[in-house]
């Protein structure tokens, strides 16, 4: 609310803004506490369980690995971060597009979505090397890889966002003569955006899963590599401290990507659909 | 009888044989334990486990895994190797101009597991590999046999069987034992605190698993090979006996050391020569107390040689 | 005043699957340049006929043609239709301004280009002020004006109305009759509009078509025989309209007696 | 439509519903056609390519495989499937569970989110070893691997959903005295339903996926074991027509799987969702 | 008839995050078992100080007060409030026997307990035959009469409503008028009701407010001095009537002139 006249609020309304203040404030102190509390609450159950270095390090030590490691980390992160995002990428050309395809008609829908299924649904540790014997460039494998991991969420969500359309307005169009490019660019596309948008928050964790995964099933290693050969790196040396550093590392891009999702979603959303805007009344 | 498990680090395969046949025999259970075999498979971590102590005993590819224990202050050792020589191979297409250990550095492709990527291809890389070569094995052949210029790892026992039977030919076979990578294998390990406190248990396991593996290879192996098959049904009768044959006949068990003191015997000597080779290679650091992760006082005692002899007939 | 047919229902019926029977043998001829009011009671498939009528439904019985236009292979005819649906149906991710513009847009009209007929339009409805407004942002008889812009700024052959003003305050909704009235004449429109409000149909109309319930069907088909431009006051007090109203009226509670509502 | 009276239709009305029959032949005809197609350009590709049967097999050898191996891949299917429903079961109530709890305040859903967010992009692949460090039971540490794989669609899309709830309904639960627990049971629990379902499409795969990635990196071999041991015993042995049985096996399941979910989406929401309601007007 | 006050709006102010002045400094003393019609242009603020009666929103300036009720922290009343909204509002995913018994259910009523009182309410507005319906079977007509019942299937203190009768024909508006007014003196509620009819608010209420546009205020306060029961054509023949409709649409037109409206 802008431009409040200065006048004296009433004791209910006093309360009502207490209470959104608190709220205002609690949003960011309960996430820190938890944190706080998680951390304290890890390392006393190292401490108190005895749990050997090796088997659970103590977050003292996987700080301390973290900072050690750091630029270490850093670039396979990088390497990481590169594949997950071109991932999301083409997963979002791709979901988009096939969803688009598949509202075109029942036809196309009933034939082709079982091969979408059929790649969601086949382990990327089986067909990998299949499809480096077909792909010479490790880049481009390592993409397709990722790309099959993240890519349904978006498929399926946009195909149901895409029917939700509100069937008026779906007459309209017809009434308006609208083409069916012009029904899905003004009606349908938009329709589907809260879908999309809640694909695309499933899908950015899954298309960092799919990173790493394909970094273990295909990625060799040596300079350049992503965490995931940070891990197995570490694993296989016993450096229990650096995994867990690169695994938090890979959590926090996690949630990083989650939270970019999420401010994407509010500001193509918070002007009119009810997921996100601001309730006033 | 005390309770113990023994993870491996592959599903049941005549690898193990040995050990099922102590199992299956009633070896273990004469000197006081009920032994478990948990099998491993290509992702299965059963390391975590030992250090957990979830396990007992663990069955380790190589040294390679021990000297980073040390490294890391880990309280497992070693006591006792199994198999002489690693079983480690890398296959090529004949006559593909990849005849030799040396023309490998020539290959444009080689196929190596992440496990192998971590330990023994850093070695080869200190010897004139690249890791541009390197391509990931995931226990799946036709990357390799689709590309003739390629070359793949393998267990002697297995991967060149399935080529043979299924792809028709007969490939290259390079044990790395025989080209400079001379580490033991299928070690068994233990933590510390168990050959602390229960070196009777640890005796007992190591002795009876070299008497099972006279047994296995020189008597009869039926029993043995039947509970293999009922943990892995997909093993064949004539893939069994291909994998003793090849254990055999490159003297992965039983070869050199073992020959007098038994199967299971270890050397330090053996081990600084190999830790100065992976120091040099610089897979691992230096300055390690690589001995305090070796424990040589329960194996080099000739147990199961008798039984050889006896099986053998002289 | 022009006779040609511009639409004709034959015994046209509609069925819902759920065994609801909203038309049933409704006949209608539909002049051209004419001003067709439909009353009837709540729930007697007024909406219904509209919407077929705009070619969004299909018949279960009977058949629609359109005599003067060409029709494609569906029966749609080749002529504008617009249509103020009794809900507002706004895109609610476009301002004011874009959910009037979409007609036009439809029709490859830029927006530059279409700036003036919307900002026209949205003027016509009080509205020039929200044309950056969210629908949320806007009141229920808002909204409701922007449909009816939205309706107007095509400058249709055929205006269908479904209720368009039952959300505006009397005022308001008398300058819009007034309004409407005059792009009415001005543009040889044909217009079909349903309302509750006999007064409104007796005003408006030069022809008030009254319907009973379930099934939907036509009971009475009263002419308005007063030449336009009417002044509202002098109009108001004729026998015309007087007479109009009552038979309206009288023909309305005939309806609600003989149908199964209420 | 029903009990149509006799009257004839014009030569329109017939048309449309010659197209509408059209349409329902095609919905069924032409998936069949693209099926049918798909395999014989497979053995084409096979042939021409001179593709060796240790590579790619042809459809005959894999339908060969799958004959003569089927009571064995059936049993495996049988184990994978358990893992698989018990997953779903535990990823609905644990994604549902879970957005509920998240709906009821920012602070915990702020709070908790991040750790829900992390399970989702933590690797199966290295958390694995940890779960069955504390967990002895070999099909409950299965059942995690898989649940964690499958339970952020379902969490992620039912979140959106509770608070996609139509503000004026909303807004009438409060005027009427709800409490939370009603306001959730009457108004959002339904509001979400379709996100919810669109979830479990996802999930229904994932869950799949899910119980195959845990045996991979969890599954030691012997009797009793899912499919994902069979395609990498398969795999192993060079016996690739099998692998691929295997794999058109677990297509399949994902598609039928995918079918069911759709069929449960219709049966909830046929009567009034935009997305399944047959319109006819 | 009684003179306590039910609720009191103090200068009252609303003020959207656009910038929109909904509401200014209005003020308003509701007595108890009164019926006050809202009457204003459209967008003046109507729905918006309903919603702020109803406890749905909160107050920029100014404060509200229930005299006679004791009130929570939040300074919501103890007793019942209900609500037609101008919109249907009603869950597609349930039937129009649900819908309606959504409010009893909320208290605890089991169905069939709930049943004699959905049933009756659904009867009153002509709906007994479509309970086991979907709204998205009803036409709009039907949607806004099944939330007609729903708000007053709870019997409640103080009724809310915002347009109810505007989609609905006159004879079904008049017989729900009536309805309404025999309720509402069985009963004792209290009434706020927006209208955009003057002659409607002449009719139904003791007390028309009629309000201006932007910002939203208090214009004209007029009371309809005639005892109840009012017999329909007697009173609307009677000075009384015609001199409220009088005075409300003159006002109702001053406040068109003052606000930025149109
Ligand atoms: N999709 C549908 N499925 C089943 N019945 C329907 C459907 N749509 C409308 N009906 C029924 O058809 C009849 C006519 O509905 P319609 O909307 O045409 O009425 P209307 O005359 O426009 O009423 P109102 O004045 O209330 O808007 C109603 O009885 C309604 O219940
Ligand atoms: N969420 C909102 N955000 C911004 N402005 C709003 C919002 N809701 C309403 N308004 C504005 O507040 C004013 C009053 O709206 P309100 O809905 O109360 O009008 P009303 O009197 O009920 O009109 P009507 O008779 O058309 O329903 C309008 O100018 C409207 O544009
Ligand atoms: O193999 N995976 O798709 O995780
Ligand atoms: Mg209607
Ligand atoms: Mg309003």
């Amino acid at each position: 609310m802008t431009d409040t006249p200065n006048l004296p609020l009433d004791l209910v309304e006093q309360r009502k803004a207490r209470i959104a203040r608190n709220e205002r404030i609690g949003r960011w102190l309960l996430p820190i506490i938890v944190i706080v509390l998680t951390i304290v609450g890890w390392d006393r159950f190292c401490v108190i369980n005895e749990v050997p270095h090796y088997v659970i390090p103590r977050p003292g030590r996987v700080l301390e690995a973290l900072i050690e490691d750091w630029s270490l980390l850093i670039s396979s992160l990088g390497a990481t971060l590169l594949i997950t995002f071109s991932a999301l990428t083409l997963a979002i050309v791709g979901g988009v597009g096939l969803a688009i395809l598949f509202a075109q008609s029942k036809w196309v829908e009933m034939s082709f979505f079982p091969y979408a299924i059929m790649l969601q649904v086949t382990p990327i540790i089986v067909i990998a090397p299949l499809i480096f014997i077909y792909v010479d460039s490790k880049f481009i494998g390592l993409l397709i890889c990722a790309w099959i991991v993240a890519f349904f969420p978006i498929l399926s969500n946009t195909t149901l966002g895409l029917k939700s359309a509100d069937h008026n307005l779906v007459d309209m169009m017809k009434l308006y003569g609208a083409s069916r490019w012009q029904t899905l660019r003004f009606l349908r596309l938009p329709s589907a955006l809260p879908y999309f948008l809640g694909g695309l928050k499933i899908a950015g964790g899954l298309s960092l899963i799919g990173a790493i995964v394909a970094e273990f099933v295909a990625g060799s290693g040596g300079a350049g590599s992503g965490l995931a050969f940070r891990i197995l790196e570490a694993s296989y040396r016993l450096n229990i401290p650096r995994m867990f550093a690169a695994i938090l590392l890979i959590s926090f891009t996690g949630i990083l990507i989650f939270m970019a999702m999420s401010f994407l979603s509010w500001l193509f959303l918070h002007k009119w659909h009810e997921s996100a805007i601001k309730r006033e009344m | 009888n005390e309770a113990i498990t023994f993870g491996t680090n592959w599903v049941a395969q005549a690898e193990h044989g040995g050990f099922y046949q102590a199992v299956a025999d009633g070896t273990y259970a004469d000197c006081g334990l009920d032994v478990t075999i948990v099998a491993g498979g290509p992702n299965v971590n059963n390391r975590a486990l030992l250090l957990a102590g979830k396990i007992d005993f663990l069955m380790d590819g190589n040294l390679l895994q021990p000297f980073n224990s040390a490294a890391e202050d880990i309280p497992m050792v070693v006591v006792s190797a199994i198999f002489q020589k690693e079983p480690q191979v890398i296959m090529t297409h004949p006559g593909q101009g990849l005849d030799t250990w040396e023309s490998l550095k020539t290959a444009d492709t080689l196929l190596i597991g992440n496990g192998g990527y971590q330990s023994f291809y850093r070695w080869m890389v200190s010897t004139g590999f690249r890791d541009e070569q390197r391509k990931p094995y995931t226990y799946n052949s036709a990357p390799f046999l689709t590309d003739l210029k390629s070359g793949q790892q393998g267990y002697v026992t297995s991967e060149p069987y399935a080529i043979q039977t299924e792809a028709g030919f007969e490939p290259n076979v390079f044990l790395l034992a025989d080209n400079g990578f001379n580490t033991y294998s299928t070690l068994i390990a233990a933590m510390q605190k168990t050959v602390d406190t229960k070196p009777e248990v640890v005796q007992c396991f190591v002795d009876a698993s070299a008497i099972g593996w006279n047994n296995y290879l020189y008597g009869d192996a039926t029993a043995a090979n039947a509970l293999i098959q009922a943990e892995n049904p997909d093993l064949g009768d004539a893939n069994i006996a291909f994998a003793v044959e090849q254990l055999k006949k490159y003297g992965i068990v039983d070869s050199g050391e073992s020959e007098t003191t038994g199967i299971g015997s270890m050397s330090m000597e053996r081990i600084a020569s190999f830790y100065e080779k992976m120091v040099t290679a610089g897979v691992v650091e230096a300055g390690l107390d690589y001995e305090s992760v070796v424990d040589l006082s329960f194996v080099n005692k000739g147990v199961g040689l008798d039984v050889k002899s006896r099986l053998l007939g002289n | 005043m022009n006779t040609k047919t511009l639409l004709s229902l034959k015994q046209i019926g509609k069925t819902f699957s759920n065994g609801t029977v909203a038309l049933q043998d409704m006949s209608l001829d539909v002049h051209e340049g004419s001003f067709v009011s439909l009353l009837g009671p709540s729930g007697c498939g007024k909406s219904t006929a509209l919407k077929i009528v705009a070619g969004l439904g299909n018949l279960t019985t009977g058949s629609m043609s359109w005599p003067t236009a060409s029709v494609d292979p569906l029966g749609r005819p080749d002529h504008e239709i617009s249509f103020v649906f009794q809900e507002p149906t706004l895109m609610l991710w476009a301002t004011v301004f874009d959910n009037v513009w979409l007609p036009l847009r439809l029709k490859g009209v830029k927006k530059k280009a279409a700036r003036a007929a919307v900002e026209e339009a949205l003027e016509m409805v009080g509205l020039q002020d929200f044309a950056a407004s969210y629908p949320r942002e806007l009141s229920g008889g808002m909204k409701m004006r922007v449909s009816i812009a939205r309706a107007l700024v095509t400058r249709p052959k055929l205006l269908l109305m479904d209720e368009p003003f039952a959300a505006l305050d009397e005022i308001t909704r008398s300058k819009l009759n007034d309004d409407l009235l005059r792009l009415w004449q001005k543009m040889n429109w044909t217009v079909i509009f349903v309302t509750h409000s006999v007064f409104e149909s007796a005003y408006l109309s030069d022809r008030i078509v009254v319907m009973a319930a379930r099934p939907g069907r036509v009971v009475a088909d009263i002419a308005v025989d007063a030449p336009y431009p009417r002044d509202s006051s002098e109009f108001r007090s004729s026998p015309t309209y007087t007479n109009a109203c009552n038979s309206a009226s009288k023909a309305l509670h005939a309806a609600m007696l003989s149908g199964d509502h209420m």
